[in-house]
């Protein structure tokens, strides 16, 4: 018998383990929402699957009567619009910001303890400042995403940058370095894995405050949607959209692991598997 | 001139004491071998020549002016671990020691600044054996290929002062002879004043012009962090005329210890 | 104060049954007809989350919001944001409800947990409900519960009681075994759907009430007239049900299709004795703010120059004028 | 010069630096206060630091007419009762799966899909089906801080113990651990540093969660009070309770800062500074 | 018993191929010196015989049977770096090579078995050197120390074959020589197989019962992972009478390479 540690599943194997928990999953489901339709026919909360895929096919292909406007396709352009400038603020700030405190001690002392607070302050509850600040258009959208998503990675730059060996900081400052080149060529690249590792884990955080801020002000988006079908408890329609979120957060993911497995292969090589 | 002088030099770590009252007078253009047991604070007396630490008492002077406090080109390094790129290629590696001093803004050359940079750039990493993987990142090459081409960015520099920490301790023979034929002529056309921690007494006496041994002189088996090292066997090998190249006399490496 | 004539208005509203003619009057273009008779422009704008609307009227970012009295009490008026009804919409007539899968009537709720939007019309509904039937709101336990969340909650095995409204109201009494103990009806003319208007910014510009009035009541005709069907289908489909639903929740309200209808309530002494209760109940549960010392602390203003509270600090005022014109046909 | 990241500011300067950005922000609220007031003397959307403390000292005082309660205690103790229960769940879960797809090889295949999947799904999307499931009480609460706060730690901890060197783990083995010694006494130990500092990242995130459950269904807790008053607004209660909040969750942040630096000093010997 | 038997053993990763075609019979209780060039597989070599990496073609047998396809306590190891483990003291690394073994559901020993073990890992510890850092967590130790620390580690389960992947390479000459007579003896008494890989001529010869290099036999300088390395030279010691200790002869380190 070999340990269990050193069990490694072949190639078909994996794929079969991966799709298995999925399988299991709907199963439950398909059961679940037959069992609630039994007792009450019309029940909402677990539609069958078939009502689902109406609902799903006439908002993702018909359009909307009032608007013109493909439902679905309408909400996702405009969601993920605000999700791509908040997260790509967000990424640049934390960038500039996690570099220059985990390089710069005089920064880092500075801006440390700041970081540390404002990270803590729950973005939910300051809601209806940012409202009152930046109004109910985009921007406020945006920045609710910025506030909710810029201190972790500023906050996990700033360690990662504090990970690299002193050595090699030595080392660039002895092959004629200075601050700033140190930064451009031996702090950057060494963290731009780190940092697109922080983006994917931060697609999860950001459609949340998305969705947040798409509940409370607007007039399209997947949020949107979701809490105006909500008071109906329409799931033949929340289902299908969380699903959806779920699966361009899962897509978005996919693509960024690849992206840094690509460009950055030198940071993957001790991987195990 | 680039004379080092180390003055009533103490390194302590909190209660520790690693290195009590070191003074040395290091000439300019020695290749100074330092030997000593493990731990005995040779690692930190580099430290602090190239400016990372400072010492906790005492003065260094570089060519009789105080030696400045922070790392520069002027003193090229190579450590025991962690001083290659792991982001850059092998000749990538080498053509960032070119690139770092002369380009403030990006880092980055360009054209035909680039070209003689990268033709240096080849020429090093070949003469250290590492032609063939050029284009391989530090962590597909073995730990003995990883400090070659740390040497060969050191190298690139043409430091005024080069400390090497151990840098022949992961090669095998073969490639530390070529490793000591590459080094050697450099130190003499430079005038580089270099300073080599080694484990490997032969090395130490093959390329130094002097050999210095650390080590305790007191000790407290209670308190071993009581006292520090010192200077125990000071050999200037210019003065005995040719150093002996494929051994050493057997009293030499007794002595040292 | 400022005395520039502005030329640009924007009023923000939120679904609701008494409030989805605003939307229909823009789509339909009465808002333009009339904005443009006054030159100036209208921007309706929706807003999700009710309370979200009110605190940005409060905060200065839109000059009028569609919301209940008691609501214009609390938040704007009580915010120091002089506030004026100018178009009295509607009352809820059954609009608002209590809904228990297993209580048959108010008194079974005794010691009861009871689901709704704390320190909303629905908690104000409670109290009078309780009010009624010998108790008070110390004999039930009330969990504040979103009204987005309240037809889920429904469903939840713990929850057996809630109190909300339509369009919710109606989802919620779908449910099997649910019952309803008491509704609106029971309380006429006190849950109140009015526009809120910046009390300033109609003052330095009065076309900007005209045209206000002018849009509701031409948008009044179109839903009772020949094409009221239409108008109601579309105002149906904003509010994301049908017209069946619509016209059920309408039956729930009291709209008032003519202006002279509404000057009447707004000018009867019921309205008073009914700001009255909804001020004691805003004091008591805090709802005047921190420098509240009475339930005076906030003046109201009604038409004929009655005031309740404090005379010097009149922040909500109750004003039929334009609704008046609307009737006189002076607009 | 020296280069401006070799500049180390001393212990005093470093408490300079960290305290002025702070002072700066204090100040900025108190003249824009001023400048709200004297436009609007019952201004309610940033009142003075006087009006704060008034409603403060009420509320931590002062017991409530109606309850006989102290309302910030009570609420505190609600909240944090919620916010233990879940961060612990959370904890616990993050740790035996990130562990189990860390360590085996088939549990990876298996699960981690799953769980990539699982973190993605927006967990305030899903609350109605946690709802019908668990209930309007407590439980709901702490699921939902559970399932918002465990997925990123599990996917973190399986990376955690995914670096650990193989070097360690064969021997590992050749010490004559079986899989289950190699966890216990190699993988578990290096990882709790990280796990630490997993749940400090997560403290954040799981405020968040605990007021959006409290905001939607409660009847005590700091995020309940907190939507509870923005119904008229009352700025002089919400600035206090989020301050506290933060406060809470930086004091949680700081001592787990410190029990993991006390209780594993060995994987802090190369922090810089 | 616990003799090797290598088979036409390939190793390769994806195009390149480091070994090539391996044949070596590594008799019961011998100790097998492997040297060779920088980079050519050395430790490729002892993962396979370790059974961490399994060779892409060929047969690995140990005493006549196929060799167990994952690491065991038969079979102790020594790598170049990271295998000792951080978390834990010196001490504590010592004892959990006898916690591990005996104690299979906490990894744990307590009581007299605790006692017990803790002796004999305290004599380990004391054996290597690193008596009074005992209590110190591997990262407060110079780089040798910790090589120090993992080879008593190793030691501590009496395995059958011992795999060393140059353990001496960063100790200095004198630590070099106490572990030599530690190890030796330990070999001696055990009937460990022990497979060594070294940069150090002198020390595969002062300890080893049989030398064998590796090295690619073909080059082809456009593709250098196109072959593979091979065993270049093999040599018995025994057969010779005694080892040489203090020196070996000249031609025999030069044949080797
Ligand atoms: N930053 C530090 N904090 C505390 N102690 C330290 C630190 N750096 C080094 N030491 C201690 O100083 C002593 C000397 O370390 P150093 O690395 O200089 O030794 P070395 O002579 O280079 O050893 P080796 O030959 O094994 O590399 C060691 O005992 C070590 O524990
Ligand atoms: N996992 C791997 N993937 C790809 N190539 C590898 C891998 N492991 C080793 N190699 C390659 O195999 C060759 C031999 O590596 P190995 O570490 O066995 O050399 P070595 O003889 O031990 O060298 P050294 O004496 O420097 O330690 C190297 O060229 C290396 O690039
Ligand atoms: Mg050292
Ligand atoms: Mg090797």
């Amino acid at each position: 018998m070999r340990r269990a540690m050193n069990v490694r599943p072949g190639r078909g194997g994996r794929l079969l383990l991966a799709i298995v928990p999925f399988l299991i999953l709907a199963a439950v489901y398909v059961l679940g929402s037959a069992e609630r339709r039994a007792a009450n026919p019309n029940d909402k909360l677990l539609p069958p699957v078939s009502e689902m895929a109406a609902t799903t096919s006439r908002m993702a292909f018909e359009p909307d009567k009032r608007t013109g406007e493909i439902t679905l396709v309408a909400d996702t352009l405009a969601s993920l619009q605000r999700l791509a400038l908040g997260l790509g603020f967000a990424t640049l700030a934390g960038l500039v910001l996690g570099v220059a405190l985990g390089v710069l001690p005089v920064v880092g002392a500075g801006g440390g303890a700041l970081v540390a607070v404002i990270s803590m302050i729950p973005p939910m509850a300051i809601l209806p400042i940012l409202f009152i600040i930046f109004g109910l258009g985009e921007l406020s959208k945006v920045i609710l995403i910025v506030i909710g998503v810029a201190p972790p990675i500023v906050r996990d730059i700033a360690m990662t940058v504090q990970s690299i060996p002193t050595e090699q900081l030595v080392k660039a400052q002895t092959l004629g370095a200075s601050t700033w080149t140190t930064i451009v060529r031996v702090v950057l690249p060494q963290v731009l894995p780190r940092l697109i590792e922080l983006v994917r884990l931060q697609i999860g955080p950001a459609f949340l405050f998305l969705i947040a801020a798409e509940a409370i002000a607007s007039d399209s988006g997947l949020g949107y949607r979701i809490f105006l079908v909500r008071r109906y408890l329409a799931m033949d329609v929340i289902l299908p959209y969380v699903a959806w979120i779920t699966l361009i957060a899962f897509v978005l993911d996919l693509l960024l692991a690849r992206l840094a497995r690509s460009a950055f292969a030198w940071a993957y090589v001790g991987e195990r598997r | 001139m680039s004379a080092i002088s180390v003055q009533n030099v103490w390194a302590e770590f909190g209660d520790q004491i690693v290195i009590e009252n070191l003074n040395l007078e290091v000439a300019s253009g020695s290749f100074l071998s330092v030997v000593g047991p493990s731990g005995c604070g040779k690692s930190t007396f580099l430290r602090m020549v190239l400016g990372q630490d400072r010492p906790s008492r005492g003065t260094l002077l570089l060519a009789g002016k105080p030696l400045p406090v922070e790392p520069d080109a002027d003193r090229g390094v190579v450590f025991q671990r962690y001083s290659v790129f792991p982001h850059l290629t092998v000749l990538g590696n080498v053509l960032l020691a070119y690139e770092l001093g002369q380009s403030r803004v990006l880092g980055r050359l360009f054209g035909a600044a680039r070209r003689r940079a990268l033709e240096k750039s080849e020429e090093l990493v070949t003469a250290v054996g590492l032609g063939p993987h050029r284009d391989k990142h530090p962590s597909a090459l073995s730990g003995g290929m990883q400090q070659r081409l740390a040497i060969a960015q050191a190298l690139a520099k043409d430091p005024k002062v080069l400390l090497l920490d151990e840098p022949f301790g992961a090669l095998d023979p073969g490639t530390r002879a070529q490793m000591h034929a590459l080094l050697k002529p450099l130190w003499e056309r430079l005038g580089m004043t270099v300073i080599m921690v080694t484990h490997d007494l032969k090395e130490a006496f093959n390329l130094g012009t002097r050999v210095v041994a650390f080590d305790k002189v007191r000790h407290d088996p209670q308190a071993p962090g009581r006292f520090g090292a010192r200077v125990t066997y000071d050999l200037d090998l210019t003065r005995h005329g040719p150093v002996p190249v494929l051994g050493f006399p057997k009293k030499h490496a007794e002595a040292a210890r | 104060a400022e005395a520039a004539p502005k030329k640009s208005f924007e009023i923000a509203w939120t679904i609701y049954v008494g409030w989805m003619p605003w939307p229909y009057a823009a789509d339909a273009g009465i808002v333009k007809k009339w904005a443009d008779k006054y030159s100036i422009e209208i921007k309706v704008t929706q807003i999700n989350d009710y309370v979200e609307s009110i605190n940005q009227y409060t905060a200065g970012k839109f000059d009028g919001v569609t919301l209940t009295n008691m609501d214009a009490l609390t938040i704007p008026a009580a915010g120091g944001v002089d506030t004026t009804a100018i178009i009295v919409g509607d009352f809820s007539n059954g609009n608002d409800g209590i809904i228990s899968k297993k209580a048959k009537s108010l008194k079974e709720l005794k010691g009861k947990s009871i689901n709704l939007v704390e320190l909303s019309v629905s908690h104000y509904l409670l109290a009078r409900a309780l009010e009624a039937n010998g108790m008070s709101e110390k004999d039930v336990k009330v969990i504040n519960t979103s009204d987005a969340d309240i037809v889920g909650a429904f469903k939840a095995p713990d929850v057996e009681q809630v109190v909300t409204w339509n369009p919710l109201l109606a989802e919620v009494k779908a449910e099997p075994g649910a019952s309803e103990l008491f509704d609106s009806s029971k309380i006429p003319g006190e849950i109140i759907d009015t526009l809120g208007v910046n009390t300033e910014t109609l003052k330095d510009n009065p076309d900007f009430g005209k045209a206000l009035a002018g849009i509701w009541y031409d948008t009044m005709k179109a839903m009772a007239g020949a094409g009221g069907k239409e108008a109601r289908e579309a105002m149906a489909k904003l509010s994301g049900t049908d017209l069946a639903g619509f016209d059920a929740q309408l039956a729930a309200t009291k709209l008032f299709s003519s202006s002279a209808d509404a000057v009447a309530f707004t000018e009867s002494p019921d309205l008073v004795k009914t700001m009255d209760l909804v001020r004691s109940f805003s004091f008591e549960h805090g709802l005047l703010g921190e420098g509240a010392k009475s339930k005076d602390a906030v003046g109201i203003a009604f038409a004929g120059g009655k005031t309740l509270g404090d005379e010097k600090n009149v922040k909500l005022r109750f004003d039929p004028t334009f609704m008046k014109m609307a009737a006189d046909g002076k607009l």
